[in-house]
């Protein structure tokens, strides 16, 4: 029986939020609104799993020192807070410090240094010509694409580089065009699945 | 010229109602009729298979089974093909989510997989260690300590209950023979990337929306060894890998949706060509 | 303790990247930033809003529960040093310029930047009197589009950080015929305003279109930094790419695993 | 201490502090700064887990206002869908958390009500991407016709129907993904890359305060 329940929501619920698509009505409002609380109450029981298990049993277990990040948790929320604002500066700032660390110690090494070594390209491979070919192409437009990012120098501004970054931009264009098509495969697969949740599973037409 | 323009006015006018009506009735009704066109298979997919081929018995395979409901109809399929492929290998998997959906999601697969049906037991061969919020710092405590990080699964079993957990030790990227990333979030592959690939040199395939690849592509062969675009790529990996599974289908009504949305791409650009000429 | 192998090239280029800025910073020494088109664009687009007599939109600062307080902040400033343009230009043309705000926590930023424009332009009154319709905060992606219906603008302004709403906004507008400038920093909107957007900004077009209006010392540093690398970085490829034809890419391969 | 040094420069200091250390793990092995780094990112992982309820408490703060509004002018049915939105938000919560996110009470909530919802209202994207393809995507200049080209192309050849008879499209997808998608988002990558690191610097040098929140000392 609950499991007939079930299903009847999730359709209902599926056709609801649709026509969000086609029009603002109380319909689609509704639905709106009962997304945007059940999915905040999941995220907030996600995130209780975690003090729980990270910071709570480890207390309990004799790992004293992790109190620290849950008194540190619970200052956090002195930003509701008029006169004591500055309290929740402490874990905000905590969290930004090992977040940014964390990002910046890593991206040398994977956003620029490997990116750069990747591209020796041999513009001479034997016995294949093609490969050449696309080495080139490559170079072309990585090169001319990186130029067409530099702001502050002038040398960049003169006829070839100018000519060279307007490539750029083409070549740009032509990879958003790839990536906006691959964009229109994923929406459409995700709303595959739920069309086939209401032929097959509901409807049960297949 | 006008009776022109008038037709392009049409062309370019046509009711939106009429649009989305056609993109839904075709793909309910290619759901019930599929066309089975062969799928071809393309590098980057063979590349993710040959890294799950390659590993041996009692591998380690850390997965961030981190999609969400709204990207599950595809990162489900490609993450039933991985887990089962990985199971003929007989290499063991753990699983954490980096979103805070994936772990409600994680038995429906289960379901599906049936690795008990294989032998495979929960606590030895694979376990399921829930969400983890944190973001990137939380993939760098991953393969540096899991057992200091989590110390119990999702069903709230100790961890040094599980012989798996057990077996990773400290430290932990040592143990681990492939990453496996499915995500719908670009920072999280690029996190992981970083994190694991980029600093341990571990193995590292991923599967993210297709619309993420692109950004993906630079890292790779450098720093990840395979990208599986999606549901496309997921379809293409049961074809390359035999196993038949949900994505196929999915294919076929992608093609439906595609085509009715590129029907209309050409039908509005005819319609302003025929309109601007007529203007000028 | 010892260094770790493999790294040193990453240490080396990080430490690098912190002197020059520094550097740059602390010598106070002027900066020179090219115009990008877009701002002739963005002046042609609201001198043309001003002819029809119709709103001109700028939107979309920060999302949901994120704003000033998140890493997408350098985003969102960017985008204001652009409504502050615009709204100078809109304030001496007389047209009307409504900001939208969607995280709650910019909405005074975007008061002092909307302020400072008017003042500028000797027309503080103007706004003060018009502020609760100029500057609505309007959370949901449905307020939006109402919005768009209700005052159909003929420019519409899109800087800043963005996730998949960007899809039903930029169409709406777009549909209703408005010109649109988008840019974003967040790499997988791009494409799309790519596609939908009569001009777009790309990536780090946002924050060089932000320090060239506003001038602040540290964006214009950071930029200069970013470029003299790239600069070095388009040097070293040319040198890996002959040096590779010549089959003698070897030692240039070993600095970079250095 | 001044109030000024507590609450402003102590938390500027620990964010330039933790980020260093963070930094230093990477480049040097050092057992003390090792085991320090693994505590700091645990600590990490429990304080945005309570960061996460702000969302929670930032929306019965908003819906506690509307309600007093709608009240006030009598919009009863807005009244309702607000008094509903927390009616879910606090029940979905209690049972998850005191009966247990794995219990059969929390999945079964789960997956009829957060499931569709959450997978249709992302999906539902798609309607607006595909009006914008047919009303708001021209090729009105060489850079939109390049767009334009290149993304109807890449739509065929995501479909295995004209793949089938059209071979060459799949050796065109696999050339541009290879070629001119990987070289330009390249230089997109080293580009945001260094204007990440950048970032850092500028916030571990309290150039970038915006996270402190509200801008009066």
């Amino acid at each position: 029986m609950a499991d007939v329940i079930g299903l009847w929501i999730q359709a209902i619920l599926t056709i609801m939020i649709t026509t969000l698509a086609w029009k603002d009505t109380p319909v689609s409002k509704t639905a709106e609104h009962i997304y945007v609380g059940v999915v905040t109450a999941n995220s907030i029981v996600m995130a209780w799993g975690n003090i729980d298990s990270i910071g709570l049993s480890k207390i309990f277990a004799g790992d004293i020192i992790y109190i620290l990040p849950v008194i540190l948790g619970l200052m956090a929320y002195f930003r509701y807070s008029k006169e004591n604002f500055w309290i929740y500066r402490y874990p905000i700032a905590l969290v930004v410090g090992i977040g940014v660390g964390t990002a910046m110690r890593g991206l040398v090494g994977s956003s620029v240094i490997d990116q750069v070594k990747d591209s020796f390209w041999s513009l001479n491979v034997p016995g294949d010509i093609g490969a050449s070919v696309n080495n080139l192409i490559m170079l072309v437009t990585l090169v001319s694409a990186l130029i067409y990012f530099l702001f502050t120098i002038k040398v960049a501004r003169g006829p070839i580089a100018t000519r060279l970054s307007t490539f750029g931009r083409y070549a740009m264009m032509a990879s958003f065009g790839y990536s906006f098509a691959n964009t229109i495969a994923t929406r459409i697969n995700q709303y595959a699945g739920r069309i086939s949740f209401l032929v097959l599973e509901w409807l049960q037409l297949g | 010229m006008g009776e022109q323009s008038g037709i392009g006015n049409t062309l370019a006018n046509l009711p939106t109602w009429l649009y989305f009506s056609l993109i839904i009735i075709l793909m309910a009704y290619i759901t019930l009729n599929p066309l089975g066109f062969p799928i071809p298979v393309t590098s980057l997919t063979i590349d993710c298979y040959d890294a799950i081929d390659a590993l041996q018995p009692g591998d380690i395979i850390l997965m961030d089974q981190g999609y969400g409901a709204g990207t599950m109809a595809f990162h489900e399929p490609g993450f039933i093909v991985v887990f089962r492929h990985a199971i003929d290998k007989g290499a063991k998997v753990v699983i954490v989510s980096t979103s805070v959906e994936s772990p409600m999601l994680l038995q429906r697969a289960i379901d599906k997989i049936k690795p008990a049906a294989k032998g495979y037991e929960y606590g030895v061969d694979w376990v399921h260690l829930g969400y983890v919020a944190g973001g990137e710092p939380a993939y760098a405590s991953i393969v540096e300590d899991i057992n200091n990080l989590f110390t119990e699964d999702w069903e709230q079993t100790p961890t040094s209950a599980l012989p798996l957990m057990q077996e990773l030790g400290v430290p932990t990227h040592e143990k681990i023979a492939l990453v496996y990333i499915m995500t719908a979030g670009g920072d999280v592959v690029e996190g992981w990337i970083r994190q694991s690939a980029l600093r341990y040199d571990l193995k590292f395939i991923t599967q993210v929306n297709e619309m993420m690849v692109p950004t993906i592509l630079p890292y790779y062969p450098i720093n990840c060894d395979g990208i599986l675009n999606g549901g496309v790529g997921a379809a293409e990996y049961e074809v390359y890998s035999g196993y038949s599974g949900e994505a196929v289908k999915l294919s076929d009504m992608m093609t439906m949706g595609g085509l009715v949305v590129l029907v209309f791409l050409i039908l509005g650009n005819i319609g302003y060509f025929m309109t601007k000429g007529g203007s000028s | 303790m010892e260094l770790v192998a493999g790294k040193m090239l990453d240490l080396v280029v990080l430490a690098g990247i912190w002197a020059v800025t520094l550097f740059l910073i602390y010598s106070k020494r002027e900066i020179w930033i090219r115009r990008l088109p877009a701002l002739d664009f963005i002046e042609e687009a609201v001198g043309r809003a001003a002819e029809m007599g119709r709103p001109v939109v700028c939107q979309g600062f920060g999302s949901g529960s994120s704003g000033m307080q998140s890493s997408i902040a350098p985003m969102i400033m960017a985008g204001l040093a652009v409504l502050g343009h615009a709204a100078r230009i809109c304030a001496r043309h007389g047209t009307q310029i409504v900001a939208t705000m969607r995280s709650e926590s910019v909405v005074p930023v975007a008061d002092e930047v909307l302020r400072t424009a008017f003042r500028l332009e000797g027309k503080l009154d103007e706004y003060l009197a018009n502020r609760e319709e100029m500057l609505p905060w309007l959370p949901t992606q449905a307020a939006m589009v109402a919005l768009a219906h209700r005052i159909r603008p003929a420019a519409h302004i899109i800087i800043g950080a963005f996730w998949h709403e960007s899809v039903q906004i930029a169409e709406t507008y777009g549909a209703l015929g408005a010109v649109q400038i988008g840019g974003t920093g967040r790499l997988y909107q791009i494409p799309f305003f790519a596609a939908v957007c009569d001009m777009n900004l790309i990536g780090e077009e946002i924050y060089a279109v932000g320090a060239y209006i506003n001038q602040t010392p540290q964006m214009l540093s950071s930029i200069a930094t970013a470029d003299y690398f790239k600069l070095a970085f388009i040097v070293f490829i040319l040198l890996g790419v002959i040096m590779a034809t010549l089959g003698m890419v070897d030692p240039l391969v070993s600095l970079f695993s250095w | 201490m001044s109030q000024r040094t507590i609450r402003r420069q102590i938390p500027l200091a620990l964010t330039f502090i933790t980020g260093m250390i963070i930094t230093f793990d990477w480049f040097i092995k050092w057992e003390p700064l090792q085991s320090v780094t693994k505590t700091i990112l645990n600590f990490n992982v429990v304080m945005v887990a309570f960061m996460m309820g702000f969302a929670g408490v930032n929306l019965i703060m908003l819906h506690t206002r509307r309600i007093k509004r709608n009240m006030s002018q009598n919009k009863m049915l807005d009244v309702a869908i607000s008094v509903m939105l927390l009616a879910c938000l606090i029940g979905w919560s209690a049972v998850g958390i005191f009966m247990g996110r794995s219990s059969d009470t929390y999945q079964w909530l789960y997956s009829n009500f957060n499931l569709p919802l959450s997978s249709t209202a992302y999906a539902a994207t798609l309607f607006y991407l595909a009006s914008a393809t047919y009303r708001v995507i021209r090729a009105r200049s060489t850079e939109t016709i390049i767009l334009v080209v290149v993304s109807i192309i890449t739509i065929m050849s995501n479909m295995p129907m004209f793949v089938t008879y059209i071979p060459a499209l799949l050796i065109f997808k696999t050339w541009i993904a290879n070629v001119l998608v990987k070289a330009s988002y390249r230089a997109i990558t080293i580009g945001v890359g260094l204007g990440g690191i950048l970032m850092g610097v500028r916030t571990l040098l309290a150039m970038e305060t915006g996270f402190l929140g509200a801008v009066e000392e």
